[in-house]
């Protein structure tokens, strides 16, 4: 713990104090264990509202963007498990990719990426989103959107069926489930 | 508000699929509007050229994964054209069903779409849930949902399932009444009209010269079909109407697809009837003579698609074109939006039905 | 509509097409083939323009199906492949117009048909020929900053992103 | 003093005692006795009292979510949320999640514009519920001006979307708040005009009163054109589907809220429904009768029953129609509700005038 600053603490600016305080509380929280115990206690509850609240961007590539479509239907009603498809990239946690990336959409994604907040998911959904699919000869299509977004769950499929993207996300609610981040989002 | 220029996609709502439209807009008002496409581009002729023939069914399946069946077709007739191969009789008739089925599954996607454009999810929800009687009978006839690669070149893949009849005629009766009560949804609600009507205009001349085709054309009050006007497959032994509408606005647009989604019934009904005995496929030779070429235009559920294929000498084609109607209908959109309202956009944009996978290639 | 009325009267055939034609641009227009509703015909680069304008005035074909380019890498030509349709006589014309592979230019269409534009570009995007007289001959499905033809023959395909 | 407050008084009191008796237990003599003044005691049961109207609020809207997600669903022939029973948790799971998301502020927004937005709306909300009594018994105030109050209220949403459109510095949101600001324009006037018909025949602005007189008629029958002005322009207040006009998704991606996410998001989004339930308490107790009911149930129960039988209406409205544009909206504003809205304030005027009620 530095506590060394302390003495200095009234020649500071405000902001300097700030960052200082909070550095010292955070030392504080962690040497105690408060933080691990407080970590422990909320996890399964963040992760509970996690798992259950998955938004996923409203974004329809290629074919699969049907299939994603469909799975909303009244047949396989995919809000059943909180999938409420949002507009905004700033307002979602899933970034679902159904279709293949050319070299003209690359910076685009990767810039809807980056405006997602934190925790966020992306899921490949379909062959061509995973490796390129049909189009493994083409000049403009990415190979595998793993090239450059780190991508949670494959989803195989050519298109993808919509029971395989349900069960898709039920395989991302396991994985949240064992992450298990606390208030902290600490492991 | 000074004029700005405002990007609407390529993730945006509006766009199904992945376009970008820019619009110039003084306060609401569309001044100017650029479509900008590519976003979807990977190069399908330059791939099919070094597929073999059969290769390229599932990759034409993936042009537009709204209505792949009657781009696969496309691409069997255009090479049956350039090898001049006679398709067997049943086999036309199974194709027309095929063909028929697939344009009401693409219009009721049209129609969800447009649905969630104008801020209704109940219409989306609704034709998406009658899509999936045909998309059952799809499944039961070929075995997927989406991308069937169901026709061959000389045929089709194989023959009906048992109860092939049986099953049609069951969803087009329960098909036609659920059809009623969307149509009702739509067209007896008044802020429907209100935000259909008058807006999109497009006179006939306009769309002749711009070569907006489909139901977008028909929209315009020209009367063109191609399974009318230059009969394919079964067509010319059934009897419809051609639908068409002299609005020329967005609501004439959606009043013609919903017309063709009856009329299509009525053809699928006929065909059914007529269909004949006999072999469901002919066997192609493998290569196709070099130089040689062949083209064919159908009437695709977004308008006229056509295909240009020259053959190679040996089991490659070795030139593939794909004319694709969005592309045209994408490239008229100026026509379309200007001098209307940016609240309007999703109205006429959704009314013209886009696909983009076929439009980028 | 009245259109279809005409139709019924008996428009203008293949046949009929073909003759106006050949009778009007006997050197610039070969048919090669005809019937009652297809027109296949090899134009000469040269009086493009004024078939063009002969067939959409004269002969009624009001919308253009699609441009294409072919690249015969070993012939050292180009073809710059127009279909053109007419709505009111129910004739599908293919014009085919030969350009020497390491010049490929040609007039472009588009004041004509307004559908032709982004056939145009598009064939100029993917193959280099240029339209000339074209209102904005861009690239169109390539993404910006592209360097090559990506449907010549000569470009080898394959992974490049 | 009512009963809410009542129970509120028992309870700080029996409260402060346990408190006193512990002080008084450690010796600290006069401590214990400085709770148990009179002035601690009051100043706590104002806020026990408080606590409970907000928290019912609260609960009631959060269930307005539910109600929302379920009968949609309905409309549209599936199941709606499953998470929890019946779907109840979704609205907590969203909301929790909405806690541990990252907290983003995108580039050159004007800051404390862009925070002020959420808070002002949430702090509107919370003000309307403190200002809806459930019954006589269940008031935080009861006002002799509480009408004029929850609407002048009710109109602060618009400035809030209007600024934080501005300041999230963004085409898509500018846009959502000058809808915003062109919306209020177009309802406002007809909806005041609908209310001042039920005043010119109560001659009152005190809710309680108002309700007091519907002890024999609602008055939704006789002013019945002034009922559907009132929805339909009370629906453009909330900004639901067909008058989202602000938040249309599908040309302007998430409207004024597209560069809000986390927990502002959540908070405007519970704020929306707040609202509706504030609505949808004023039409009740403007029109429907607010508590009054067979008394084989408390008037609570009955007031919030009507609350969620109205905004199951609301929910139907939506699902069965599409959004209508800026220049609908006006249209439809001044050319047919406002006349709607005219003739109603004369048919009230003129049943006063006869003394039919």
């Amino acid at each position: 713990m530095d506590l060394s600053l302390a003495p200095n603490a009234i020649a500071m600016s405000a902001q300097e104090f700030l960052a200082w305080s909070k550095d010292v509380m955070d030392q504080l929280l962690t040497a105690s264990g408060a933080k691990k115990a407080v970590d422990k206690i909320t996890a399964p509850i963040w992760s509970w509202a996690l798992r259950n609240a998955n938004y996923p961007l409203h974004f329809g590539v290629a074919c699969c963007a049907l299939e994603m479509a469909a799975a909303s239907g009244s047949r396989f009603d995919a809000e059943r498990l909180g999938m409420i498809y949002r507009s905004s990239p700033r307002q979602t946690d899933v970034l679902l990719i159904n279709g293949w990336v050319t070299a003209k959409l690359r910076p685009d994604l990767r810039r809807l990426y980056e405006q997602m907040a934190e925790p966020r998911w992306v899921v490949a959904m379909g062959e061509c989103a995973i490796s390129g699919g049909p189009w493994y000869d083409s000049y403009n299509v990415v190979q595998g959107v793993d090239t450059f977004i780190p991508v949670d769950i494959y989803i195989p499929g050519c298109p993808v069926r919509p029971e395989a993207m349900i069960d898709g996300f039920m395989k991302l609610h396991k994985k949240i489930h064992k992450e298990m981040k606390g208030t902290f989002l600490e492991d | 508000m000074a004029e700005m220029w405002l990007n609407m996609g390529p993730q945006h709502p509006m766009t199904h699929g992945l376009w970008n439209l820019r619009v110039k807009i003084d306060g609401e008002t569309i001044i100017q509007a650029e479509p900008i496409i590519g976003y979807l581009h990977r190069g399908w002729e330059k791939l099919a050229e070094n597929r073999m023939y059969p290769q390229i069914i599932p990759m034409a399946d993936r042009l537009c994964y709204g209505s792949s069946m009657s781009w696969s077709h496309l691409y069997c007739s255009t090479v049956e054209n350039m090898l001049e191969l006679e398709v067997p009789e049943r086999a036309k008739y199974i194709r027309t069903i095929v063909l028929e089925a697939q344009r009401i599954g693409s219009h009721l996607m049209w129609l969800a779409a447009l649905g969630t454009d104008l801020g209704s999810y109940t219409i989306f929800l609704y034709c998406v849930r009658e899509r999936e009687l045909f998309l059952d009978l799809m499944q039961n006839l070929c075995g997927a949902r989406l991308t069937y690669n169901y026709t061959r070149i000389g045929g089709v893949r194989n023959d009906v399932p048992a109860n092939f009849e049986r099953d049609f005629t069951r969803v087009l009766k329960v098909f036609e009444k659920r059809l009623a009560i969307v149509e009702a949804l739509c067209d007896e609600s008044a802020i429907f009209r209100m935000r259909m009507e008058d807006v999109g205009k497009l006179t006939a001349e306009q769309a002749k010269n711009l070569g907006v085709t489909g139901p977008n054309l028909r929209g315009s009050g020209v009367e063109y079909d191609i399974r009318k006007d230059d009969p394919y497959e079964a067509y010319s032994d059934i009897d419809f109407d051609v639908c068409y509408e002299t609005g020329c606005d967005a609501f004439a647009r959606y009043r013609v697809r919903v017309d063709e989604m009856y009329e299509s019934c009525k053809i699928i009904r006929q065909a059914i009837k007529k269909i004949p005995q006999g072999p469901y496929r002919v066997k192609p030779p493998r290569t196709a003579p070099k130089g040689k070429a062949g083209w064919a235009h159908v009437e695709d559920p977004r308008g006229e698609g056509f295909m240009y294929v020259i053959g190679n000498g040996d089991d490659h084609p070795y030139r593939l074109k794909v004319r694709s109607p969005v592309f045209v209908s994408v490239s008229a959109a100026p026509a379309y939006l200007v001098g209307y309202k940016i609240a309007d956009v999703p109205a006429i944009m959704g009314s013209i039905d886009m696909c983009l996978g076929e439009t980028d290639r | 509509m009245a259109q279809r009325a005409g139709l019924a009267a008996g428009g203008k055939t293949g046949e009929i097409v073909a003759k106006e034609l050949i009778d009007r641009f006997p050197e610039y227009v070969k048919i090669t083939k005809v019937t009652h509703n297809r027109v296949f015909a090899m134009v000469d680069k040269v009086g493009l323009l004024n078939v063009a304008k002969f067939m959409k005035d004269a002969l009624d074909f009001d919308h253009i199906t699609a441009v294409s380019g072919v690249d015969w890498l070993e012939e050292k030509k180009m073809w710059a492949v127009y279909h053109i349709t007419s709505y009111s006589n129910r004739v599908t014309a293919e014009m085919i117009v030969e350009l020497p592979r390491d010049k490929p230019e040609v007039d472009s269409v588009t004041p004509l048909w307004g559908g032709a534009n982004w056939h145009e570009r598009e064939t100029y995007d993917m193959f280099g020929i240029i339209f000339i007289g074209h209102p904005r001959l861009e690239r169109i499905l390539t993404p910006e900053g592209t360097d090559y033809f990506p449907y010549r023959k000569d470009f080898v395909g394959g992974r490049r992103v | 003093m009512n009963g809410l407050f009542e129970f509120a008084y028992g309870l700080s009191l029996w409260l402060m005692q346990v408190v006193a008796w512990i002080f008084n237990f450690i010796g600290l003599h006069d401590v214990a006795d400085w709770f148990t003044s009179s002035g601690v005691v009051y100043f706590l049961t104002n806020a026990v009292a408080a606590l409970i109207v907000f928290i019912v609020g609260f609960l009631i809207s959060i269930t307005f979510i539910w109600e929302e997600r379920k009968i949609l669903g309905r409309l549209m022939d599936r199941r709606g949320t499953q998470v929890g029973v019946l779907g109840l948790f979704q609205n907590f799971a969203d909301g929790l999640k909405a806690f541990v998301k990252e907290i983003i502020i995108p580039k050159d927004v004007d800051i404390w514009v862009y925070n002020a937005a959420p808070v002002i709306l949430i702090g509107m909300s919370c003000m309307m519920i403190g200002l809806i009594p459930l019954s006589p018994d269940f008031a935080l105030a009861n006002l002799q001006t509480g009408l004029l109050l929850i609407f002048a209220v009710f109109s602060i949403a618009p400035f809030a979307i209007l600024i934080g459109g501005w300041a999230s510095n963004n085409k898509y949101t500018v846009m959502g708040g000058m809808r915003a600001a062109g919306q209020l324009i177009a309802y406002e006037v007809p909806l005041l005009l609908s209310v001042a018909s039920v005043v010119v025949l109560t001659g009152t602005f005190n809710l309680g009163e108002i309700v007091a007189q519907q002890q024999n008629i609602w008055f939704f029958i006789p002013l019945i054109l002034g009922f559907i002005v009132f929805l339909t322009s009370i629906i453009a207040e909330l900004e639901r589907i067909p008058f989202d006009l602000p938040e249309a998704e599908a040309e302007l991606v998430e409207g004024w809220m597209t560069e809000y996410g986390g927990m502002r998001f959540g908070l405007i989004m519970l704020s929306e429904y707040v609202r509706g339930y504030a609505a949808c308490s004023v039409a009740v107790i403007l029109f429907l009768g607010g508590w009054n009911g067979p008394s084989f149930i408390w008037p609570e129960i009955w007031f919030i029953l009507k609350v969620f039988i109205l905004f199951a209406i609301f929910i139907w409205v939506r699902g069965a129609l599409v959004r209508v544009t800026t220049k609908q909206i006006l249209h439809i504003g001044w050319k047919v509700l406002m006349p709607l809205a005219l003739v109603n304030l004369g048919i009230a005027i003129a049943i006063k005038m006869l003394g039919w009620l």
